[in-house]
């Protein structure tokens, strides 16, 4: 996997101190990503794409998270965390081309947009069902003990998803194998329709690690940095031995829950607007500028290049092609069945390739 | 009577029946303020409450295991399941309680909850938002299993569902919610348990269809009708139990059965339907009984339309049925 | 339901202090009930019942929390809750005929021993499945308050239940709904082989409360009065609007697993014997002695009127034959189905009567 | 070769994988110190340590869950559910996750999960110790699903299974795990999945059976020769892939077919056999084919005999399958 001058697949040196060159890098996909959010709505809006899940107001909480985290470790994202993998160095056109399922999408068209699966970044492919990646996150932090690797694994989830049968599960049996696992919650407010208050009665999201015998952690997620020493600091402790970590990153969804999504059904425009106020792109911003690191037409450039390439990238997702007919009866199984080359043929689809699928 | 589509008569069903009745909850993830994702529930919460339309945390596991206590204790509960594609953390509440709680303790412990969800493809939902696994709660002894396929069966069926004393899995055809406008009655309408509807009567060939396959399967027919075959229309409706006599009746007069569904094929409903007449009505059969539904493959998203049984693949398959003898 | 002169359904006045007449009966109940205990397992070893799950040790939990309760209130129970159900009011003989599973039993015959269910005391349909009935509980508790009922849920749970998909949706349903339950937790230290210390990481079972936002409790299961009052707590507590409470009740599991079980594959003789001098039927006579309200003579006529009733239930019940054939096919319904009626009658079983099956 | 039960080839089947290959692991509760509640695992931890046979906390979500995390990371691991009847914790993990991953993925993920579990009926375990619920297993596409009946075959499918590149639900007969006994290849033994077995030739009625049913059928058998009736009998092996060919080609040489299976008729695996003749083998059906089956109640304890399947039941069956043509 080629590209990108950007975003680099490498972190920087472990270190709770997140040197300036690398939020410069961190704003560059935290705009990429913000770019892309909106375009996708658009997109789907003018029925070009059939849906799109955004997660602006989540950018710090994504990009600070992925930028502590080192190429040996594992992902396993929901379907808001395509700026993770744009850190991991997945290019925007692979991206891209998965929110319209087209001939060149990794996946080959088997999903809706926004469920990535990236095997060469370790980024495991997401799935619809609400927390059944926590688990599996466990598994496979026992597989790097079993092998003895120094690396992490790391599940994104929402708040909605601490209530999900394998957050119990999973967080369970982390704490049982003391397996390298981040557990990453990005408490964004919101379930859909069901406000966080009325998803579970703990204080904290984050203090449910307690009921599992480890820590929790409770980090402002609009904070780049402060998220980046959360996630190090788990990160260092699990490689170390020391078990896992659950991080609750406190965000807000400013926008809809997906592009299917009223939120004015069941929230003010007033919460919404406050949130904005502490918007992690425009923290970032700040940030640069106050320290004299970019000057508002450096900004403005990193915003013209991300409508650049995005533009690019649809062009070139929307020109591809669909996934050939035959490729809908492969990869069910490693060879193809008697029954599913029968069902192939009588589907009319090219003869599908003898023997194992790609 | 009124004009309504299948979705509105589904939220006219459910009005209805928590005016009538107090016993009546509504229960599931986003069907308070948001009036469910498909607006199934719209306005409930504002006329009941929020003793009454509960919107729960997101755990299915949590929203069936307490229906059914609910339903214990002696309320009647309507719990909604976002997409049928979710219902699994709940698959154990629902197959090892809901289905068993009456067998098990001899009687004593009736368990009438109702499980409505949106299910079927069609939508551009890809792989979790598509599926078609009837045949998982077919196969349960115990459950009840009924999908409308218009409006005034919609509300109908429900009304039934509601106040049978048994557990219902109610499968909403989600890609027809909007899609379909029809007469529904009034009032406490309610419509019998295991009596399929004859959309149309034919003498060449047997058309067995469900839920968002019913319209295919009527345009289907029609297109026969065009071309000199006469093809007979079942609606099953209630898949459990199964209006088995009129499945059979039909296949005596035409003599070839194509059924249709959406789920994959293997140990599909369809078979069932297959078996039956292999049983009882093999020496009536003049052709091979032919299965037009999903291949055996998970739910695609890009090629979706090639994965969906349609109008073109039943008349194909009818005609084949009627050549071959 | 009759009987029974031991055994009253109705608890003494709410107090978290037992009187001593109460004990007294207590300790018939619990003298009862480890009679039935070890009379069982001799049955099962001599193939005249299926399968049986002892209780030995857990009596003190099991009489103390059932004490507490009021008839109007509701028993969600695991398979070890035999004693609960005496202090309810339900006859030995019921017992026993479900132990047997004969024409007698209320459930039909249609589950193994220790699977009751005895619908006039509200004491609910066990289930095989661990942990299904909690959220059960909090249905059912859900119910009472609509109908503004002044009562509460109980569910019983071992251990390894705290594992389960269940605990976790229950509980925090519970929390977010402030549900008048209460949630007794009999950790009895092992599940099957896994101890509890393998079973999750948090120091009790009780804290775990915590994370759905109410309080945990930790009593000594071995002492009577201890989970009288605890119990007695939390029902006041939540019939009074105060939610939920979780208790986590220490005892030992004194027998094996169940008859399947061979308890010497994963534990020490020498930690049994251990367990073995708190036994809560031993503690409970030994307070009764030394206040006086009972000499060694007394407690013996305790222990001999059990076996002889013991002894009496299981002749009843062995002399009882088994349910109908017809039986097989009622219930799975209200009313039968063609299905059904056809199956029924292609099993040569005696027609099944028309409509509604009892 | 050694003379062993079915549950000792499984046990000799796990070691030999876990010799063999050290990305191997087990995992499940109490298959650790306590060697498995029907001893499969027994010895293992001793030789293999508690990293490699994993004594997990009470959560099926967990375990398939976990088992998925370590075969995505490279592992090849063994999962055991103490009973299938208690595998339903872990449903969404299994019909969401395990068998869509690969699919879902373009094949990026594949997901070589090997779920073995004791099934079925006759040891007086009720309703929760005795269930077949393997048609929702066959109906999930992406899952295979295998069924040995002897004990060469549970080590020899058992070891396919562990190196198949594919998620593999085993369902071990746990009523004949001490009750029947064979010789056993040592070694590296392995069976073919797709490939359905021959237990005995015969021409006058086919006997489809798997499991525990298979002894059951070739009593029948036996007892068919005895009155002039010759049947032949196939264990089917593999229920997903099937060996369709076989089975047609059975039914093309017999014309009559009786099918046996311990789990509730309607929906049930035997469905899909009966449809695949109805659909393929029409012409070729002299009798209409029968299926010997539970019945669509949950599984009943003091009734137990009544319910289940037995020789008697199979005779009847294919007498009548004999004498209607
Ligand atoms: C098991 C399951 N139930 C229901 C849904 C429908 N659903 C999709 S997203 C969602 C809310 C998720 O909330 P949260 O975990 O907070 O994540 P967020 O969307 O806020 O990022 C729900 C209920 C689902 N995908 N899976
Ligand atoms: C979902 C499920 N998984 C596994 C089993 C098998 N099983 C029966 S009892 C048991 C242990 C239960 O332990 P605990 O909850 O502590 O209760 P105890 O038996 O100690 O009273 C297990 C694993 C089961 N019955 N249900
Ligand atoms: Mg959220
Ligand atoms: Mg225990």
């Amino acid at each position: 996997m080629a590209e990108s001058s950007v975003t680099p697949a490498r972190a920087p040196p472990e270190s709770v101190e997140l040197p300036v060159p690398q939020v410069e890098n961190a704003l560059r996909t935290m705009v990429l990503a913000r770019v892309l959010d909106e375009r996708a709505i658009a997109l789907q809006r003018q029925g070009r794409i059939g849906f799109y899940a955004p997660h602006s107001g989540q950018e710090a909480a994504l990009v600070g998270s992925a930028l502590a985290l080192r190429p040996p470790d594992w992902v396993f994202p929901a379907y808001r965390e395509l700026s993770v993998a744009l850190v991991r160095g997945v290019p925007l056109q692979a991206i891209v081309d998965q929110l319209w399922g087209n001939v060149n999408d990794l996946s080959k068209g088997r999903q809706m947009p926004n469920h990535f699966a990236f095997r060469q970044v370790h980024f495991v492919s997401a799935s619809s069902p609400i927390g059944t990646q926590i688990t599996q996150a466990v598994g496979a932090a026992m597989g790097m003990q079993r092998r003895k690797e120094s690396a992490v694994t790391i599940a994104y989830f929402g708040d909605g998803a601490t209530s999900s049968n394998d957050f119990h599960a999973g967080l369970n049996f982390a704490g049982v194998f003391r397996t390298p696992t981040v557990f990453f919650c990005q408490n964004n407010q919101w379930a859909i329709s069901l406000p966080r208050a009325r998803q579970t009665q703990s204080t904290t999201l984050a203090e449910k690690a307690e009921a599992y015998g480890f820590a929790g952690v409770v980090v402002d997620g609009n904070d780049l940095r402060a998220v980046y020493s959360a996630v190090s600091d788990a990160r260092r402790k699990a490689v170390e031995g020391g078990g896992p970590t659950l991080i609750e990153a406190q965000v807000y969804r400013l926008g809809p829950h997906s592009t299917s999504d009223d939120p004015h059904r069941y929230r003010s425009d007033r919460e919404v607007e406050e949130a904005r106020r502490g918007d992690p792109v425009h923290r970032v911003e700040e940030e640069l500028r106050s320290c004299g690191a970019l000057d508002q037409a450096g900004i403005d450039r990193i915003w013209e290049e991300a409508r650049s390439r995005v533009a690019q990238a649809v062009t070139a997702a929307e020109s591809a092609g669909s996934p050939p007919s035959a490729s809908l009866f492969e990869d069910v199984f490693a060879t193809l069945t008697p029954r599913l080359r029968e069902e192939s043929e009588a589907a009319g689809t090219l003869p599908p390739e003898e023997g194992r699928s790609r | 009577m009124s004009s309504l589509t299948l979705v509105q008569a589904i939220n006219r069903g459910l009005a209805e029946a928590m005016r009538t009745d107090p016993d009546v909850v509504v229960l599931g993830e986003d069907v308070g303020t948001n009036g469910g994702v498909f607006r199934a529930t719209e306005g409930l919460f504002k006329e009941f409450g929020a003793e009454r339309v509960v919107d729960t945390p997101l755990s299915e596991t949590g929203i069936i295991g307490s229906a059914i206590g609910l339903a214990l204790y002696g309320l009647k509960p309507v719990a909604e399941i976002q997409f049928l594609d979710f219902i699994y953390p709940a698959f154990d509440q629902i197959v090892s309680e809901m289905a068993k709680m009456r067998y098990r303790s001899g009687g004593q412990f009736p368990c009438h909850v109702v499980v409505r969800t949106p299910y079927g493809g069609g939508i551009r939902g890809g792989i979790y938002h598509s599926q078609s696994t009837e045949a998982y709660f077919c196969h349960t002894a115990g459950l009840k299993v009924v999908v409308p396929s218009t409006p005034a069966d919609a509300k109908g069926l429900l009304l039934t569902a509601i106040h049978d004393e048994d557990p219902v899995v109610f499968l909403e055809p989600k890609r027809i919610y909007r899609s379909v406008t029809g007469e529904v009655p009034d009032g406490d309408h309610r419509v019998p348990f295991g009596v399929a509807r004859t959309v149309r009567e034919g003498t060449d060939v047997s058309l067995f269809a469900y839920g968002a396959m019913v319209p295919a399967a009527e345009e289907a027919a029609a297109v026969l009708e065009k071309e000199g075959v006469s093809a007979e229309l079942l609606d099953l409706r209630t898949l459990s139990p199964l209006d088995e006599s009129a499945v059979i009746a039909s296949v005596e007069k035409t003599g070839r059965a194509v059924i249709v569904h959406e789920a994959a094929r293997f140990c599909g409903f369809g078979a069932e339907l297959a078996a039956l007449l292999a049983e009882k009505a093999l020496y009536s059969l003049k052709a091979p009984v032919a299965r037009v539904t999903g291949f055996d493959t998970p739910f695609p998203y890009a090629l979706e339309q090639l994965y969906l049984p349609n109008t073109e693949k039943i008349v194909a398959a009818a005609r084949a049925a009627v050549r071959a003898a």
